[in-house]
């Protein structure tokens, strides 16, 4: 596989992949000293996807998240001093500690916030869709959701109506295999959830999702037809989370060689094989590697640093 | 001053707002040209303003409230039309959990200006499942603003306040309404949220009444004053988010007794808030008993005797207000 | 065209058609005299789709229904006089006057009862499936619905669940064109319903909607296959109502031609020939009409005659 | 008499009716082998009666509820669970429009004999689309029984109560109350609905608390006796819909004084429903105004300290109550 992307681009997405992983590695670190309040679910293993979704995006396009939103956040551009904040409980966070990890948010990028209600950001991403045909801009909007939310009446509701109205909505269905602890084939008769896409009379597309690049290609075709006026596209990533679906969850309904195919096929790994195919030196790669470790630690240093917010501060923001 | 109706107070909000601001616009299911909504409310609309901002959806309530979701907090101000107040209980999760709570857990990074109109209330024996009065649910979910205009006038003023405030709002309508005339001004106004309006002032007992029961309380006030000479004021919220609670506790100071008329069912309704907030704040004043006057707690039935039976009328008000004074 | 059935059975539906039509027009004029209260939602056009299908089950086998449900109801085998009596508030009704046009329902033939929000019968005809699975009875269900229901997400969840659960549901969407004011292609991008059987993984069938025996031998297909353990089947019947949405619209949204197209098609008309083809002689065929003319005066007759429920009737039957 | 937890209660309680009645299963997202239950109530449940009974659903919140109320008209006795009670938002048609009203509306033809498990409650910093208390809305739903275990005892004989009746039943479990121990007979028992228990007796001050409000208020209590020597009765209705009213009133007699303590919002919450039976039906027995201890009217925060701030607390009740006596 060939690539006509300049290096620095590529430089970039594998950066944005790091950075998720290590975010997310480190976040797991955290949680296990009971630093994170709450729950987690973390991104690891999906990195290609948010990474190749978002490449294709310009900054004020806009994006939708889910439960397992970090790494939709970062690879969206967020700052990770602030998400690592708002994850934290802290002021200084996106939501001032109000959301937290399941409603992490930047609209300042267009990152239009987590819901945690699964297949809830469907129709709001349709909403952003609509509400750039009506401002008349060129953005678009990329969703993301698992394809256990592919079973929700949301996800149906929604597509007919972007594909009725030609909305610019990407839309992302990071299949994982699992909705928590169950497997895609107990809750669903088909094999592609991109087969989906007939039932609204819009292109549907399966990718590899753990190969950045090839996400990347298929998101850039869906992004110009949705630039273009031609109406939404249906992608499904096949990919894996590399741990369980939240952090207590030691995810045992999963079989050991099904695990460790995945993990062979972890897409930083690759991506970095593929960049030095691709003539990126080794030592571009390490400087990068310990750049992000560095975002890292500052993130958590910046969080933990950062004061809670005062107890009175719940009762604001209730209104505009 | 000119009467129109209720109904055409709201299609004039709804045209002066879309001409006054191109970011609001129109959707829900047979609003456009084809039918002008269920009620008539957006008849012609779509001819004046095209189909882009009368936007005809599928039947797909969830996703019309979700879709003006996303819209609102990218900058439009949509107006969303569920058909009947009872399928609002298909998009609850779009208006609670997400409308409602956008901005708060998003720690005011968003704000969400949106307008869900919907009509409530029985009486035209179209049963249960088109035929209920659900505010109190709504009242019941912070970040919302709940709207209950009872008259053209309040109908027209709450709409426009509705639509020019940053937050969601459910305008709650009542199909009997529709049809009623009143006073409304030539000239742009608005009527502000959290504001009661004593609809009839009295001096014995204060009634508390929403929707088209602010019309039945207004016929059992003039009735009581022939009959008994009992003097009625009648005190009508306007929006229940926010409640006006001095204005409703001002009147019970000056009167000392409180019927509460309701056409929900009884249990857990708007009449039990209010009640509360006069138990909670103006126990010292009452020199009776609060009294709610409410739907029994049943479904709507269709057959008109049976529906005529549980809708709150003239006559359970005028009792409720006897056994008070 | 030819068929297997026996004479009597091909009377029989002809019958129920009639039933249905009779029984739509004389409402229609009760309707014009201020005798309905509320509205009424007219199945006179679909008489095919309801007897076609409801031909093809046996007496314990469940269906459920829509707003549109008179029809559904007598193809069932419903009394006509209850189901009058219901329609116009009558205590002698099927639900006493509670339920109306609505919500009519006869549990003792296995009419589950209508519903009045779009789409929500959907997950109960599942549920009955499921029922009869775990009751190992075979049983199986029948559940009506628009194409404008398809569009909801009740939809979606109920085809997929019906479908890895292997559930003995027919699923059939009565494509009438329009929902309300709102013709087909505004609400959604594809011109088969059919079509979306693709997302669940099981059949999709388009039919005549007009011919009841075509209905009649998809839905013995469908049934078979019900029966059989195999799973659900979508069965999308191309039809057309002559009149309104309900008793107040005019549908002028409806071109002329169109109009008189479909009335052409009038799948009573169509089937009357055909008998005659059939053999079944034109004094028969008369004499049936003339004994659904008398069980509709009849119907009427006991709903005008029976009295109306007692007030407080009203409060009672809320719970079990 | 042995102790164990709430649980291990309700699942018992589904053991034993699975065993009694072939007609109940069991169904929801993740409830079965691979996962048993988000709360772990269902372990194990799977793996003994098998996946048939035990049933693994997709996340399709409408259709769980729908396929249980179709289930339910047909002979069955099905026993949902919807993961978190926020999402009940996704099944509100369901729930409310068809559960509840499918006896009604059919006049008696059917019954519709289900339970909706499901966990309300904040606590645990997961945030506002997962800790909200949400049983407002379903006691406004007539045709609902509605109940709210707070201990182990009343969690087993509720649900058994719940699955041997003929009604559509919301069973509210608090996530917080899982993990606590208390007694359970070994025998078979039931707890009536409608009979509210009074948790702790006393005279100066009645205090009604639901869910793991119980347990803060039964803290309180003890605080207060020490304290300042105040006597307070702690009475939990156990079930709101039906609500013993008459148990409520009485205490209210004995005391002259209502503290009402939930942990849903303010406005139009369950403490509004209580308040309000008191204002109209015993009123004369109140020496000082109704008191509502419940949250604030906002979503729920994240960040542990503002959680904890709108929660309400041991030291909420100590204060309200000391504001009455
Ligand atoms: C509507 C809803 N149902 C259930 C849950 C509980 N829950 C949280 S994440 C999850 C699984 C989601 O699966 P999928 O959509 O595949 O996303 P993934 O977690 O695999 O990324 C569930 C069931 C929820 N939050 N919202
Ligand atoms: C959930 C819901 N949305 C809207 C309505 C109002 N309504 C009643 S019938 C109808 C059209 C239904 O169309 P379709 O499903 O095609 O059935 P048809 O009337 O054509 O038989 C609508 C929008 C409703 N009753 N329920
Ligand atoms: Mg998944
Ligand atoms: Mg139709």
């Amino acid at each position: 596989m060939t690539t006509d992307l300049p290096k620095e681009k590529l430089v970039e997405m594998y950066q944005k992949m790091l950075q998720i992983r290590g975010f997310e590695e480190k976040l797991f670190e955290l949680y296990s000293q009971n630093l994170v309040p709450g729950t987690i679910h973390l991104y690891a293993g999906e990195e290609a996807v948010a990474v190749g979704v978002c490449s294709s995006l310009r900054k004020e396009d806009y994006i939708t998240s889910t439960h397992r939103g970090h790494g939709h956040c970062i690879a969206k551009g967020a700052d990770l001093k602030r998400t690592m904040a708002e994850i934290l409980g802290k002021k200084t966070g996106y939501c001032k500690g109000k959301g937290g990890s399941m409603h992490i948010a930047d609209f300042s990028i267009g990152m239009l916030g987590a819901t945690a209600v699964v297949g809830a950001g469907l129709p709001i991403a349709v909403g952003a869709g609509l509400s750039v045909k009506l401002r008349k801009t060129d953005q678009i909007v990329a969703c993301f959701f698992g394809e256990g939310a592919s079973n929700q009446g949301t996800f149906h509701e929604s597509l007919n109506m972007a594909s009725i109205w030609k909305l610019p909505v990407v839309f992302v269905c990071e299949n994982n295999l699992y909705a928590m602890g169950t497997r895609q084939s107990i809750a669903m008769n088909i094999e592609n959830i991109a087969d989906r896409a007939v039932a609204y009379g819009i292109p549907g597309v399966s990718v590899d999702g753990n190969d950045v690049l090839a996400v990347y290609e298929t998101a850039c075709k869906a992004s110009e037809r949705a630039r273009g006026g031609e109406g939404p596209t249906l992608i499904e990533c096949k990919t894996y989370r590399h741990r369980g679906h939240s952090r207590v969850d030691p995810a045992r309904y999963r079989p050991k060689d099904e695990v460790a195919e995945w993990l062979s096929k972890d897409p930083i790994k690759r991506f970095r094989d593929k960049l030095l195919r691709f003539g990126v030196v080794e030592g571009e790669i390490q400087a990068v590697e310990k750049e992000v470790s560095l975002q890292i630690e500052e993130a958590v240093r910046f969080a933990m640093e950062s004061p809670y917010p005062q107890p009175e501060e719940a009762l604001e923001d209730v209104y505009a | 001053m000119r009467k129109i109706t209720y109904r055409d107070a709201l299609r004039e909000a709804l045209i002066e707002e879309m001409h006054r601001d191109a970011s609001v616009f129109l959707l829900g299911e047979d609003i456009g040209k084809y039918w002008g909504g269920a009620f008539k409310v957006t008849d012609g609309l779509a001819q004046e303003f095209g189909e882009e901002r009368v936007r005809d959806t599928p039947i797909s309530e969830s996703a019309i409230v979700g879709t003006a979701v996303g819209a609102a907090i990218t900058g439009m101000r949509p107006v969303a039309e569920i058909m009947f107040g009872d399928l609002t209980a298909l998009a609850m999760d779009q208006i609670a959990n997400q409308a409602a709570k956008i901005r708060y857990m998003f720690g005011a990074q968003a704000k969400c200006p949106m307008v869900v109109r919907t009509p409530f209330g029985a009486g035209v024996n179209i049963a249960s499942h088109h035929s209920q009065s659900l505010e109190a649910w709504f009242m019941h979910v912070p970040g919302l603003y709940v709207a209950v205009p009872s008259t053209p006038f309040d109908a027209k003023g709450l709409l426009k306040t509705a639509i020019r405030g940053d937050n969601p709002v459910l305008l709650c309508e009542h199909k009997l309404l529709y049809p009623l005339e009143g006073e409304v001004p030539q000239d742009d106004y608005t009527v502000p949220f959290g504001v009661a309006d004593v609809k009839r002032e009295g001096s014995d007992v204060t009634v508390v009444a929403v929707l088209f029961m602010v019309h039945k309380a207004l016929n059992a006030a003039k009735e009581l004053e022939k009959d008994g000479a009992i003097s009625v004021e009648v005190v009508d919220p306007r929006t229940l988010t926010p409640l006006d609670r001095r204005g409703i506790i001002k009147s019970v100071k000056k009167t000392g007794r409180i019927v509460i008329v309701t056409e929900d069912c009884r249990t857990a309704g708007v009449s039990a808030e209010i009640a509360a907030v006069v138990a909670e704040e103006a126990l010292d004043y009452l020199d009776a008993p609060v009294k709610r006057v409410a739907e029994p707690d049943t479904p709507i039935p269709f057959s008109p005797p049976l529906e005529k039976y549980v809708i709150p009328d003239e006559k359970s008000i005028i009792k409720a207000v006897k056994e008070v004074v």
